[in-house]
């Protein structure tokens, strides 16, 4: 079945009508990862945009069609590591056991959590959206956020303009935790986002599964709600998000991208990025293109 | 004593929200250029598409959010976002 | 003290129009309280806000309950059996709408309706629906709770000149549909 | 006089703490208390503070950042709600005993679950047996006022114990209201800089190890120091609150604030935003006729029991209306700490316990009246009713 | 009749879990627990107990682990102390307020700062308003028996509250006694399995969301169940006893002892491991013609205020010990919560608090003797003394 | 300076007589490290085996020379970006800012709290003195623990035995933070110890460094005293411990190590292992090989 | 009830040793309990316990003040203060050493003191300082309080026989040189 | 008030172990054989290995534990370890 065929069939376990912003790149990808994992599912996800744009739902109104409890921000791996190995326990070794959060709860605030439960080998799905920032709670800064970024915590000030610092790549750092699969994806590469899916809940029969995916936030970052498909193509493009896998501890690039855009052109038009300097756009693309490069080498090129 | 922290699932006392009303431009396809693709199924972040078993596509408006992602990635620019008059 | 509860959508800027009116009020020597009521605070969803006005301190840290006045945003909030809910004998309804009074299914209890056009004032100034600076100059004609002159500064202070266009085409343009 | 200004209760936190010029805040954002650290950031990028802000990965790390800036001799702040609190709790607790003082607001939230984001003391209730000092604000005057009075009480060299300035979410952190801004000029004046050998502090130029291994006979001298501090901090929050009244002309009457409490028969004890209302329910019964007064609870640690109980000495009834619960008494835990400090008192109360706003419920005017109609009617029976649960059905 | 064993407290807790035929353990070790969770891991690697053990890399995700399986149908067992229960707080708050049933043992700890890792009860007690079921034991043979009444407790469908099984670090959980070890036959015969539909359990075949957002109004109704059902659990406590003592011939009288209190005119009031060395003292004191008695507390949460009035009521004098401070009370916490029990009373006592044993320091036959012959000298001076601090120079 | 001559003139920070064990790699690290960062150095050891042995101190009985604090188990790197940033601040950016950290309290407990200090780069440096488990409370597993390693919490029993997981390699996962400087170290090969010190306290002047040592221990891990040295040689030697570095995105590797002895030959002798399988050391070989490959790959080889 | 604290060093097996007096105790019907008193627990570093036998049920959970026996596992720790103190009127001491009387230098009330190589003893039988279950034979023969077989089975279940011999040769070595 | 939770550096008060009593053998070095590479200084956990100067080595004995490191890496086999007499 092409990609087109499974997302055509399979049934959507979402509300219909959720409260994410038009164009919100994490409604996709729930939706999308979702109708792949089907109905023999158990889903966390932790406070943050998608628990909040209803679908862990409201008391007597629940926002999806599959088991679902939205844990701490700080302890999804560690509750699901727990889930997980009672349905081990049943014999029930069958059903999906995912994780959907952002990059606050992945990166941050439930970081060690998640680093144990990847050492441990729990056999789960890890998928974090990445919007660079804390949305739900007014899109403050996260430690995924890129340089220069404009949050509100990172506010662009007349002494200090964004964030400081660069991201921190979580994906490649949980591909050094010997899990069975991890990789890194996005929506504009849908047949991409596809195959992970279906790789990663495989592979979360074996072991632990993680999933990094790019997601772009109209609201957030500043531009119109139709172009986030596009924007996130930008990223993969300019190498600010490349794409690769591991599966097993063997890297792989899905696209080797020979003509990568600049950073500059994919920063265009995205609001926070307005305050960028040349220097802030000549770091992220060193950064990008340093870690490319390491990317290459890891993947045997 | 009622069970506690519990939301059932399904359609009964399912969290709707009525998402229509949000838009204000309103993507219509233009079956003619539709080459079936597929991609604005593919993309839109609503569920708003579906295709049915010979692949046709078709948007449904009852939750459609207006977000134009369809419009925009469609290779044929076969949807066009179109202000919401009266209808519906 | 006078008692008024704002209606409105996520994104309609129903917490940033109603601190302006604290501002106005306080500025004015009164005292002015606004208390945000937070379901989602998700585009679209519904918002409520409690604002209070009085030549005293206003102490009571709480909803409010009889309202004397509803500013309403968005009439399409009218469907929701909370809007109109709890309006005090003869008290006011402010209403950003061009439908007609009967169409607004005022509750009977009501004393006046004053309508404005004020998504038509933002949609032509702005070019999109954030009604909130049009409401506010209905407001102050209509209320006589806080001074326009103030109010105004507040307006251009925070959002420029061009809102408080709005807010003065609001304040010429709305209508007592029932007094 | 400082300057008019019209805030939410969470900048007011934000301003006070700038006016008092720390050297490092570090915050995680949580509903209902991120535009504390929201606003903070502003003015450090604007460059209207000069602060360290380090963002910081979660609670936990927030409240280790601000102790090993403190214990670098820094003043710093923080502010947290909730689930926050409750993730920082081991490095809160540490501060605390290793009586580094700081000023932290907490945004007061109800804990999950069932899960929650809105008001509630439950919060900084379930911790106040943690070693802070706690004061629970009405107002957005008040938040300020306790910010800046906070950095005074817990820098005393009697003192030296970290002090939680509380107030309810969303009903004080996003409520709007006009205050009195202090300039910086008179808090520089009120507000002396930390004096840098204020608590032993880190530095290669003096050295010491900072919290070795402690056997038990010396462990309890420090708690007992720490008991007694805690003693004393409310003879110091007297005094800053009277050279608080000099500098700024207002003041808030200490540990406790009586309301028409002189000739009342009838009492409501409240804490934090409710009180107002709680006033004005008074004010409306008393033209009723009825002999009602309010007692605030101001600071519940150091708990003043002996105020309180001099309070209510001769009072025929008093109910204490809680915004957590006492699990484990069904009742409310002020409600349980109050009978506690009436344990020798000669009369004989009727008094029950309240509960009411968990989880964002409103506390309403109707409900203060109503309960003490229920006081009124029944403060000739001594004794202890039922517990009050203001449901709404 | 079960078997006599030498054990340590650590080694009773875990034996005593394993019987309970957990589905899940996770733990992270910390002194004094830590051969808790070394001996479980060797019993599930000798395949001597069928269990999952996850060994986590805190006690944060230790709680989160059991959490998890809990919410996927599983018994599961934890067991910490002082840092650990402190960076475990988030999730054992919403543990209970889930109320997910489960046990989990402390070997209580003092807490840091200043460092220390010795004995104390500052850890259970710091966070006991966080809606656990606490229970504090004085024996090895006490600790085997609650752990097993424990699940028995938690699981019931009146209470549905997870439970701690507290018990003395190194004065419990390293003093190794003869104790008897119920069989595996008569523990699976006393407490029956936990029901599939015990509690609301993640699974497909039923999907539903667990803990959706819940406004204000409903969560009250849940925090007002979870106090009631705190209630119904004194009732709990007491049926589980006697079934107990029915089963295995052995019973502690619910919520709280009572030891030679029937013609007492003082009482030492004791909770642990400090207990025994009260009896011990009682014992003495009578000898000399001293009407002392003295009332274990068991159950601290629900607190068992009324049967404690009702054991003080006609007393004229009692001290409460705590191995704790209440920080801001400069009084012992059960002291303070006693006070608060005895609201209605009627008689005068003479009454005060004692501290000590904080931090390893010993609690001595002599100084429950001291405080005997104090109290008998006061008894007949009704009103609170100061606080007596055991310190030991 | 050769490295000899830099450990003979440098005064030891350290109390003459702490109760580590005979023969504590752990104690060697920690009295050379701190020789060389000397007496203008503020270090933070949280609870663990050097914190116990003594160092940290009694009420009134201190072992250091330098100021020293024992942070909680799990904050040690926020706490010291607290004090860093205050020097930072004073002007006093001489002062060496140093926490020296077991695996327990860096892979586990605070690992979270690292990580976050390593992303914001708090100008610190970080030593791990990795021993592979919790010493101090009685050799439990940590997430470092080699697999098969017999343990308190993974003992040899009859029918599971020892640790099951591979371990989590934790000076990689560091390097893909962006941090200054990353190595790893071993008190076997003393010079590159030495100098990687050196290196790691001039990079913490502007980042974040962070140093990864291998700490045998003989009461722990069952072999006798005087063996620790040779037991942390072939462990370099076997690739168990490869000695690499990281200077701002470049990785070395400092021993391209021609000729490595097996797993099998590393083993041997050290009671921990005793009840390796076969297939224990082929899967530990195997680890070890992809992940000495990886670091190869990194460092352009 | 009798009251013995005993003293040794880290790895010399204190802790061990008095639970398997307790086991055998226990065995014997009667109650005995020990608690082992932590400073630290690290190799060389002076580890103290208290062990309590009875006829009836032990209760009391506290340090033991005015032991009636020292058990002494070193002699390098007779320097410390610590060590003799507290020792009852006419109490007793068992000690592993190869020294005189005179050099034990026991306090006053000394009653008796029983000697016993057992550091001897253990590095003769296993090459190391491991005395523990030799000074348990020695307590065995001298203390009276716990049945000598009930020990010995124990020692041999824990350690092995080669124990059992290393305790039996103590038994039959001890000496009193006090009385 | 006396100063809470500080440890006053410094060799006054200072935590000392008597860790020689922990020896059981003891390093004895042969001068003839030593080639004053400096290995044992630099593996000498204890640090109670000196060197002057001129680049001699000494074992000092006050604090050397016995773990026979030193014996181990000396390239040289110029340390023994002995077992520990009465001489100190
Ligand atoms: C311990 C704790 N701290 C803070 C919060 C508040 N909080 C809720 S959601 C959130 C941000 C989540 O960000 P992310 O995971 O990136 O999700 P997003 O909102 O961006 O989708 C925060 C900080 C919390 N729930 N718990
Ligand atoms: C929150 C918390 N949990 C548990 C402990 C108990 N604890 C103290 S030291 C330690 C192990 C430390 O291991 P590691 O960092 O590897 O140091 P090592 O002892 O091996 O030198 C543990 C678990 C603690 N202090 N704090
Ligand atoms: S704020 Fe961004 S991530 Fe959140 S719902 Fe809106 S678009 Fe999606
Ligand atoms: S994307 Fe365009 S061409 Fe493709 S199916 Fe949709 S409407 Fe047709
Ligand atoms: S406009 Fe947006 S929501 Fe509507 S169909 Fe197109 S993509 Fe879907
Ligand atoms: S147990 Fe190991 S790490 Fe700890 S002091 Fe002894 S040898 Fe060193
Ligand atoms: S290691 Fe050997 S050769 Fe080198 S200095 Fe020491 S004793 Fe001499
Ligand atoms: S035996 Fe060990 S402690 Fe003694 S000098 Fe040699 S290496 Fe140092
Ligand atoms: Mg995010
Ligand atoms: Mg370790």
């Amino acid at each position: 079945m092409s990609y087109i065929d499974v997302l055509r069939e399979a049934k959507d376990q979402v509300t219909p009508g959720m409260s994410a912003c038009q164009g919100c790149g994490g409604e996709l990808i729930l939706r999308k990862a979702l109708q792949i994992a089907g109905e023999n599912t158990i889903i966390g996800i932790p406070p943050g945009c998608m628990a909040g744009a209803g679908v862990v739902g409201w008391n007597y109104a629940n926002g999806l069609k599959i088991p679902v409890h939205i844990p701490l921000l700080d302890n999804s791996a560690a509750f699901f590591s727990g889930l997980s190995q009672m349905y081990q326990r049943k014999g029930r070794k069958d059903t999906n056991i995912v994780v959907l959060a952002g990059d606050g709860a992945t990166a941050d605030c439930g970081f060690q959590s998640l680093s144990a439960a990847a050492e441990r080998g729990e056999k789960l799905l890890y998928i974090c959206y990445d919007n660079e920032g804390y949305m739900n709670t007014g899109y403050q800064r996260s430690s995924t956020t890129t340089k220069g970024s404009r949050t509100s915590t990172t506010p662009i000030g007349s002494v200090v303009k964004g964030k400081t610092q660069q991201q921190k790549y979580v994906p490649l750092i949980i591909a050094m935790h010997n899990v069975e699969f991890c990789a890194t994806a996005s929506p504009s590469n849908m047949a991409d986002f596809v195959a992970k899916v279906q790789k990663g809940l495989a592979a979360s029969k074996n072991g632990f599964a993680y999933l990094h995916v790019f997601s772009p936030c109209p609201t957030g970052w500043g531009y119109a709600p139709d172009q986030g498909i596009e924007v996130a193509r930008r990223a993969v493009k300019a190498n600010m998000f490349p794409l690769w896998e591991m599966d097993r501890g063997e890297f792989k690039l899905n696209d080797e991208n020979r003509k990568p855009i600049t950073i500059a052109e994919f920063v265009k038009g995205i609001g926070k990025f307005k305050a960028l300097s040349d220097e802030d756009i000549a770091a992220i693309q060193a950064m990008v293109d340093h870690r490319f490069e390491m990317l290459k080498r890891l993947a045997g090129k | 004593m009622e069970r506690q922290h519990v939301t059932p699932i399904g359609n009964d006392g399912m969290y709707v929200l009525d998402t229509a009303s949000w838009r204000i431009l309103r993507p219509v396809m233009d079956k003619s250029k539709c080459v079936e693709c597929g991609m604005c199924l593919a993309y839109c972040p609503v569920g708003a598409i579906i295709g049915s078993a010979d692949k046709k596509y078709t948007i449904t408006y009852d939750y459609c959010k207006g977000c134009g992602v369809c419009a925009a990635e469609c290779p044929r620019k076969a949807i066009d976002m179109k202000p919401e008059g009266g209808e519906k | 003290m006078k008692e008024i509860r704002l209606h409105g959508r996520g994104g309609q800027g129903v917490v940033k129009a109603s601190q302006l009116v604290v501002k106005a009020v306080v500025a004015g020597n009164y005292y002015g309280q606004f208390i945000p009521f937070f379901g989602v605070e998700r585009k679209g969803s519904p918002v409520f806000g409690y604002l209070r006005i009085s030549g005293h301190e206003i102490r009571r840290k709480m909803q409010v309950y009889d309202p004397d006045i509803l500013v309403i945003m968005d009439d399409s909030l009218i469907t929701m059996p909370e809007t109109y809910d709890g309006l005090k004998q003869g008290g006011s309804i402010i209403i950003n709408t061009t439908k007609s009074l009967e169409e607004l299914n005022v509750p009977e209890q009501t004393g006046s309706v004053a309508a404005v056009d004020a998504t038509g004032i933002s949609e032509k100034l702005f070019g999109k629906n954030i009604p909130n600076t049009a409401v506010l100059g209905a407001f102050a004609k209509v209320s006589g709770l806080v001074d326009k002159d103030l109010l105004f500064d507040e307006i251009e202070k925070t959002f420029g000149a061009k809102n408080r266009e709005a807010a003065n085409i609001a304040y010429d343009q709305v209508k007592l549909i029932k007094e | 006089m400082g300057t008019k200004k019209v805030l939410t209760g969470n900048y007011a936190a934000a301003e006070a703490a700038a006016l008092c010029r720390p050297d490092l805040v570090a915050a995680y954002p949580i509903t209902p208390q991120s535009s504390v650290v929201e606003h903070i950031a502003e003015m450090v990028n604007n460059g209207d503070l000069d602060a360290a802000m380090v963002q910081v990965e979660s609670e936990h790390s927030a409240m280790s950042v601000v102790q090993g800036a403190a214990a670098g001799g820094g003043r710093v702040f923080t502010a947290t709600s909730a689930q926050g609190l409750a993730l920082m709790f081991e490095p809160y607790f540490r501060m605390s005993t290793l009586r580094l003082p700081m000023v932290m607001a907490i945004a007061t939230r109800e804990m999950t679950s069932p899960e929650t984001v809105w008001s509630g003391q439950q919060d900084a209730i379930s911790v106040r047996d943690a070693g802070w000092i706690q004061v629970f604000c009405e107002s957005n005057q008040e938040i300020i006022d306790m910010v800046i009075q906070g950095y005074m009480i817990a820098e005393d060299q009697r003192v030296m114990i970290p002090v939680n300035v509380c107030y309810d979410g969303f009903y004080s952190s996003h409520l709007t209201e006009g205050i009195d801004l202090p300039t910086q000029e008179e808090v520089d004046q009120f507000l002396p800089p930390m004096a840098p050998d204020n608590h032993p502090v880190l530095d290669p130029n003096n050295p010491f190890a900072l919290d070795p291994m402690t056997a038990g006979p010396l462990l309890m001298k420090y708690r007992k120091n720490h008991l007694e501090a805690m003693h004393r901090a409310l003879d110091v929050i007297d005094e800053v609150d009277a050279k608080f009244a000099k500098a700024f002309g207002r003041s808030y009457g200490g540990a406790i604030e009586e309301y028409r409490c002189d000739d009342a028969d009838i009492v409501l004890v409240t804490i934090g935003g409710m009180s107002g209302t709680g006033k004005d329910a008074v004010d409306i019964a008393r033209e009723k006729g009825i002999k009602v007064g309010l007692i605030k609870l101001r600071f519940i640690r150091p708990f003043p029991a002996e105020r309180i109980a001099k309070a209510l000495s001769g009072k025929k009834a008093f109910c204490v209306i809680d915004r957590s619960v006492c699990f484990g008494w069904s009742q409310g835990p002020m409600y349980m700490e109050t009978k506690a400090a009436l344990a020798d008192t000669d009369s004989k109360f009727c008094h029950f316990s309240a509960i009411g706003g968990l989880g964002g419920a409103d506390i309403s005017l109707q409900e203060m009246l109503d309960t003490i109609d229920y006081l009124e009617a029944n403060k000739n029976e001594p004794g202890e009713k039922e517990t009050r649960w203001f449901l709404k059905d």
